[in-house]
């Protein structure tokens, strides 16, 4: 019985999972300009695969089918989604100071810049 | 068995959607317009596609494939930093 | 379903040879070195590629395996049984060496066309042969 | 130069197309067939088979064994190969010195405290990847790059400067890759020497029990296979693969003062 | 004797990671783990702590998972829940600015924690970290407001409390 | 389970072709970098489908965490537009 | 045997061992002392294996001790051991005269890849195993890469080596290509097992089964591919564009190498190839014969291509890489004929040339060290007596009309075997570039009759005990293999046995899987 909620449980996250993937995507085409995309990707990011990783490893628990491997699948599932958590945040501040220093991409449209104002921005 | 064949039967109605998604990351990968666009797309398709491959190693029934695809999850990240300390325009790895 | 699958799996090895003769030609026509090398490595992936496709194989009525045994085998019968179930794993061994030599070209080869820079002030091929300091 | 532009590109694509033809043909062998060729069957079986141990390495994955079993010579040399890639960026670059203080800044502060909490955490991944490599896919090249990935972005996300500063130094490093290279070489050779000291027959490159020759290394560590020297082979390439990826990519990363003062040399006779 | 401690502390880190990682059941694993453990955590330990540890950690750990739950299911939830409005609505209707954002946490683990959270909630992105005057410059997709401590409100209220109590 | 299999082995193929074009003929050198990867990445999913784990385990580092950094690495030091 | 077994990996293991020394260890003496010892402990090692190979035929060693197609397996037979010795031997000359060539500060680096280059090239020589060869053919390579590079403040060095890694990874891919052909075909990496499948296809090993594929096609494509790298080590017509871009760039004593190692390896690889494993009596039997064709037509053209440019060269190493050319490409000419006696002439003029290019380049060094690369820095020769006459000695055994020498026989042999079979076209090109690269070298000797341009100040020339040591012992042996061809018919007789044995694949199979058959 708690196998088959796992199980569930699991199977929903992986869905929601690939929901915010297709958001993701989506928002990674429609949205104006790269810094706006930058919320996308951390959507695709997140929801799409710090959840389903969760998820898959919350399945593996409960699918008894895998074999005694399972508990491996779900240890490892589980520890790259929190590896992912450190990572992506990191990845998107990484790239959104670089490209904002090196003027890599427009900024428009923006409404108020609180580092030019500052004019920390060549900083 | 009944577990097993719900397991398959959702994550195999899932694919289709997984590859839409990779597909619109694509678009923005060969669309561009900036470089940083391109590598933010190529990290986040890394990401979704070290997700899809946790999926996979559930439908294929092969739960010691895991570590790889937790490898390119892990290492797509990489990227980001190389071409943003490429970016900063310092010393590249000084 | 087998002719799809002979079809599709037909289809991934054609790709696979339309990439070596792409990256063979940026290999050979672009003047850009650093061009060549991402074409170099490209070329050698494309090919290291074939192994693993080679080493594929079908089963019947299922997907095949890794080949690792998933846990301490207690009688032949299981080690017969994972050998009719799993994929060829030679091609995967030597196209793990194949890469890491792979490697270690690129690494020697990546110094050297820093070094080249720094004596010709380009990437080019060509330039070269307008010589310079000697 | 147009009309060799032209040539080359005809002959690749007829390449292609002849390659594409032998594919279609045949040429490759079936692909993706029902059955497997027999030396396949072989590996499998005998790679964990206490009961035929002279053909088997005792350990639960076919493709470390191959690697460091059955061909463990191609991965000696293999390995051989990227330690002379290495002495080869090395030679390039000879006579540099490691310059402090040339202002190293690195990227933002949130960069490097998620790297620094990053830095146990893979390293610790990427051994397990090089201690389970003859139980779980992995194995001592995989896990060696894993880590070497995490050393290459540590010099990328702080600078070379803290490199230096934390003890990355060259030196260290090619005292770490040579510490593994002979662990390597003495573990390929460990039982030879082991027969000419007992006056038994054995094999360079021997594992377990083989034809001829009854010598054995353990191929049992508490409650799981050990493979006997794959074990060992799989520790000690990792830290020559990590320590020598990380050396040859600091040296390339050198800045221009120190690959200037190391070109100064100028020590070209001929 | 509080050196020993940071050791120790990076150990259980390190061995817990790995037990996690490699779904360790055997004492194989368990052993060797142990050992690759502390040769890593000899390695690392200088890289990676900055200040002298406490006795209160235990308590901190626990405050840690809290944040991590509260984190996923409410902060997390929300943020989605916005982007995916914005992102499949007919009209992107949006009011990007960069905002300052003061933050108050001594460390600069406790930075990371805030500048972390804001960034992998969607919506908001870091892109500029001023250590010195402690202000992270947050990209904002709908912004509501440009002061900096209206905005810290909307933003990081939540996530710098749990960063106060868990690295102070 | 296989007809699905090959048939993301095939996309994966198919991609590499369009991510291996793209990477040859860009003048930036960067973006080249940049498709190469995605070339790798589609190269791994490839791999994984195939049942080689451990490949992907080497090639992915190799590929992805290495060559890039090497490359970029390289542009840094020389020029970044192909001229 | 177990010489042949730990003579590359104690090579390799030794030159694993410099760097880690250098930390301690500062002074250059030790360096050279320590390669010198390691080059001819290989030698005495290359000596031993090739008595042993003569006494008791083809010999093996099994890795790890698993049987052939499961493992890998050293296989040398008397091809094999004669020109592993060769090299080797030629290694260690090139070893002792680096002591004296090269100075500098990070000597041990250039003594690691010396090293290493010696194992990648014996390994090749004695492998048995198809990929084996590929990953000793990167060993060789690679080392080769870094030594062209050595002088790194020449630019030209470094754009001959970018030039040289560029297009031999492409070369050692088609290789790596062609293992996997033969692999997927023939179900094995083997290549005495690979030579018995392709004879008979139904031939059940045990471990590896009968054949898998279209032997027929993969077999074709395996060679063109494999012929396209053996040709570019080789430096064939097509492929032989960076030999006088690298070679010339190398320091001297690596430019010696360049023939008997690098070069060698492409010709026994074809050999090994065309005779052993796809040879006479293989299912590709009816194609065999054209390859061989358009082999042998692309050594004709680079025979004349090499003996063309070599006349007009003005740089004295390009002039001996250009001879190199030429003289690889009569050798390709020889063993395309298909006989025995062009095989033998082939392994002869290859022995003729490796030992007469290295006496070249180190009786042409003194003059490079005393007064640079042109070839009018000839002159100064004359001061050194003993390196003039080992110059002229090696000229006119390249040039090859003195009978005295050892090249007069090498291509009496070649144009004898071209006669027999009747090849008359190729024995008029073995007869013009004969005479159009004899232009060339009298036009070298005239150079060293000239009167004595003025000497560099090098601290070199005040002690030439070692490059004349060097220059002596090949000196010697070129005499002597001259005088012992000619004089002793046993010594012909121990040739000509080579080529027997390349034509009788069956022992070569025999010996490796002989009691694994089912």
């Amino acid at each position: 019985m708690i196998s088959l909620l796992l199980v569930i449980l699991g199977l929903t996250l992986i869905a929601i999972g690939v929901f915010f993937d297709f958001v993701g995507a989506l928002g990674l085409l429609r949205l104006p300009n790269f810094y706006t995309r930058l919320h996308a990707a951390t959507a695709g990011a997140i929801g799409g695969a710090v959840v389903p990783m969760l998820g898959a490893s919350l399945l593996a628990l409960g699918a008894e089918y895998l074999g005694p491997q399972r508990f491996f699948l779900a240890g490892a599932a589980f520890a790259s989604s929190i590896l992912l958590m450190i990572l992506a945040q990191a990845g998107s501040h990484a790239l959104a100071r670089a490209t904002y220093i090196s003027q890599g991409a427009p900024l428009e449209p923006i409404e108020y810049d609180a580092l030019r104002e500052r004019g920390r921005g060549g900083s | 068995m009944e577990l097993e064949y719900l397991v398959s039967t959702v994550l195999t109605i899932l694919i289709p959607f997984y590859l839409t998604s990779f597909l619109l990351y694509i678009i923005r990968v060969v669309k561009g317009p900036t470089l940083s666009d391109r590598v933010l797309a190529v990290d986040s398709l890394g990401y979704d596609l070290a997700a899809f491959m946790v999926v996979l190693s559930v439908l294929l029934k092969a739960p010691l494939m895991i570590v790889s695809a937790l490898a390119l999850a892990l290492w797509v990240y990489a990227l980001d930093i190389y071409v943003a300390k490429y970016l900063e325009a310092r010393e590249m790895g000084g | 379903m087998s002719d799809y699958f002979s079809l599709m799996f037909t289809v991934v090895l054609l790709s696979l040879v339309v990439n070596i003769g792409i990256a063979l030609y940026g290999i050979f026509i672009k003047p850009s070195l650093v061009k060549k090398f991402i074409a170099l490595t490209i070329f050698s992936d494309s090919i290291n590629s074939f192994a693993i496709a080679l080493g594929f194989r079908r089963v019947t009525g299922s997907y095949p395996g890794v080949a690792v045994l998933s846990d301490v085998p207690r009688g032949v019968e299981e080690l017969r049984h994972f050998s009719t179930a799993s994929v060829d794993p030679l091609p995967q061994a030597l196209v793990l060496t194949a890469i890491v030599i792979g490697l270690a070209v690129y690494m020697f080869l990546t110094g050297l066309i820093m070094l080249y820079y720094r004596h010709y002030g380009t990437t080019r091929v060509d330039a070269a042969r307008g010589g310079s300091r000697e | 130069m147009k009309a060799r532009e032209l040539l080359i590109a005809i002959s690749i694509a007829l390449m292609v197309l002849l390659l594409a033809y032998v594919i279609e043909l045949g040429g490759l062998g079936p692909l993706a067939p029902y059955a497997l060729r027999d030396i396949a069957r072989a590996y499998l079986e005998y790679v964990y088979n206490p009961w035929n141990v002279t053909a088997s390495s005792m350990a639960l994955e076919a493709v470390t064994a191959i690697v460091w079993d059955y061909r463990g010579l191609d991965t000696y040399f293999e390995t051989s190969v990227l330690f002379v890639a290495i002495v080869g960026v090395a030679t390039l670059y000879r006579g540099y010195r490691e310059l402090r203080g040339l202002g190293g800044v690195g990227l933002s502060e949130i960069v490097k405290t998620s790297t620094r909490v990053l830095i146990p955490l893979i390293l610790v991944a990427g051994a397990s990847i090089a201690i389970h490599g003859h139980l779980t896919p992995g194995g001592g090249f995989q896990g060696g790059s894993f880590m070497a990935v995490l050393m290459v972005l540590l010099v990328v996300v702080f600078s070379l400067d803290y490199a230096f500063e934390k003890g990355l130094t060259s030196s260290r490093l090619l005292a770490i890759r040579s510490a593994g290279l002979v662990g390597i070489l003495l573990t390929s050779v460990a039982l030879l020497i082991a027969g000419v000291v007992a006056g038994a027959g054995a094999y360079v490159f021997q594992n377990m029990a083989r034809e001829g020759s009854d010598l054995s290394m353990p191929s049992w560590f508490l409650d799981r296979p050990l493979g006997g020297t794959l074990f060992l082979f799989n520790v000690f390439e990792s830290l020559a693969v990590v320590s020598g990826l990380t050396l040859t990519f600091i040296v390339l990363a050198l800045r221009k003062e120190e690959v200037d003062q190391a070109l100064a040399t100028g020590e070209w006779c001929e | 004797m509080s050196r020993l401690l940071n050791y120790l502390t990076v150990f259980a880190l390190t061995y817990s990671f790995y037990v996690v990682f490699t779904g360790a059941s055997t004492s194989f694993s368990l052993a060797l783990g142990a050992l690759a453990s502390a040769a890593i955590t000899v390695f690392a330990t200088p890289l990676l702590i900055s200040r002298e540890l406490r006795l209160a950690d235990v308590v901190r750990a626990a405050y840690l998972v809290a944040y991590y739950m509260y984190y996923m299911a409410v902060a997390e939830v929300e943020a989605h829940v916005g982007i995916t409005r914005t992102v499949l609505s007919r009209r992107i209707r949006i009011s990007p600015a960069i905002v300052e954002v003061p933050y108050y946490v001594r460390t600069s683990f406790g930075m990371t924690l805030i500048a972390g959270s804001i960034t992998n909630t969607p919506g908001t992105v870091v892109v500029q970290v001023d250590t010195a005057g402690r202000v992270l410059y947050v990209h904002w997709l709908k912004a509501v407001t440009y002061r900096p401590e209206e905005a810290r409100r909307y933003i990081s209220e939540k996530f710098e409390e749990f960063a106060a109590k868990i690295f102070g | 389970m296989e007809p699905v299999a090959i048939l993301l082995a095939t996309a994966a193929a198919l991609l590499s072709v369009i991510a291996t074009y793209l990477a040859i003929e860009a003048k930036d050198l960067l973006v080249a970098t940049v498709f190469s990867a995605v070339q790798s990445t589609a190269y791994a999913l490839m791999y994984y489908i195939l049942m080689a784990p451990d490949i992907v385990l080497v090639y992915v580092p190799v590929s992805v965490g290495l060559l890039p950094a090497v490359t970029i690495l390289l542009i840094k030091k020389t020029e970044r537009y192909e001229r | 045997m177990l010489t042949a077994a730990l003579l590359p990996l104690l090579l390799i293991g030794l030159a694993f061992a410099l760097p880690a020394i250098s930390l301690v260890v500062r002074n250059p003496r030790f360096f050279r002392i320590y390669a010198v010892t390691a080059s001819l402990l290989a030698l005495a090692m290359a000596l031993d294996v090739a008595v042993g190979v003569y006494r008791t035929g083809v010999t093996y060693y099994l890795f790890g001790g698993f049987r052939p197609p499961l493992g890998i397996v050293y296989t040398i037979d008397k091809l094999g051991a004669v020109l592993g010795l060769l090299s080797i031997f030629i290694l260690a000359m090139s070893t002792i005269y680096s002591t004296w060539m090269v100075r500098s500060r990070w000597e041990y680096l250039y003594y690691t890849a010396l090293l290493a280059l010696g194992a990648g090239s014996v390994g090749c020589l004695y492998t048995g195993d198809v990929f084996n060869f590929f990953v000793m053919l990167e060993v060789l390579s690679i080392s080769a890469y870094v030594l062209v590079a050595f002088y790194r403040d020449n630019p030209r060095a470094v754009e001959a080596s970018i030039r040289y890694s560029m297009v031999g990874m492409v070369a050692t891919s088609f290789y790596l290509l062609s293992a996997f052909v033969i692999y997927g075909s023939f179900g094995t990496l083997n290549m005495a097992d690979v030579a018995l499948k392709a004879r008979s296809p139904l031939a059940q090993i045990q471990y590896s089964g009968g054949v898998f594929g279209n032997v027929i096609l993969s077999s074709a494509l395996a060679i063109a591919l494999s012929m396209w790298t053996f040709t570019f080590k080789a430096a064939i017509f097509p492929n032989h564009f960076w030999l006088p871009d690298a070679n010339p760039e190398a320091p001297t004593p690596i430019s010696a190498l360049f023939v008997a190692v690098i070069d060698l390896i492409g010709a026994y690889g074809a050999i090994r190839y065309l005779y052993t494993i796809f040879g006479t009596g293989s299912v590709i039997e009816y194609l065999r014969s054209d390859i061989m064709l358009v082999l042998h037509v692309l050594g004709a053209l680079s025979a004349l291509v090499g003996a063309l440019l070599l006349v007009v060269q003005t740089d004295v190493k390009k002039f001996i890489a250009y001879s190199t050319i030429s003289h690889m490409g009569l050798a390709f000419m020889a063993f395309t004929l298909g006989t025995e006696r062009g095989v033998v002439a082939a392994i002869v003029q290859l022995v003729s040339n490796s030992l007469s290019e290295a006496l070249l380049f180190y009786s042409a060094g003194i003059a490079i060290v005393a007064s640079g690369r042109a070839v009018e820095g000839l002159s100064t020769l004359r001061r050194y007596r003993l390196a003039s006459v080992a110059f002229v000695v090696g000229l006119l055994n390249l040039f090859g009309v003195v009978p005295l020498f050892i090249g007069f026989w090498s291509k009496v042999l070649i144009f004898i075997a071209m006669v027999e079979v009747g090849y008359i076209a190729s024995a008029l090109v073995l007869v013009v570039s004969t005479g159009i690269s004899g232009l060339g070298y009298v036009r070298l000797i005239r150079y060293l009759t000239r009167p004595s341009g003025s000497v560099r100040e090098d601290g070199r020339l005040r002690d030439l005990r070692v490059p004349y040591v060097v220059i002596s012992v090949v000196l010697l042996a070129l005499v002597l293999l001259g005088a012992l061809f000619i004089y002793l018919p046993e010594f012909r007789a121990l040739l000509e046995v080579v080529g027997t044995e390349v034509l009788d694949y069956g022992k070569y199979v025999e010996a490796v899987l002989g009691g694994t058959f089912k």
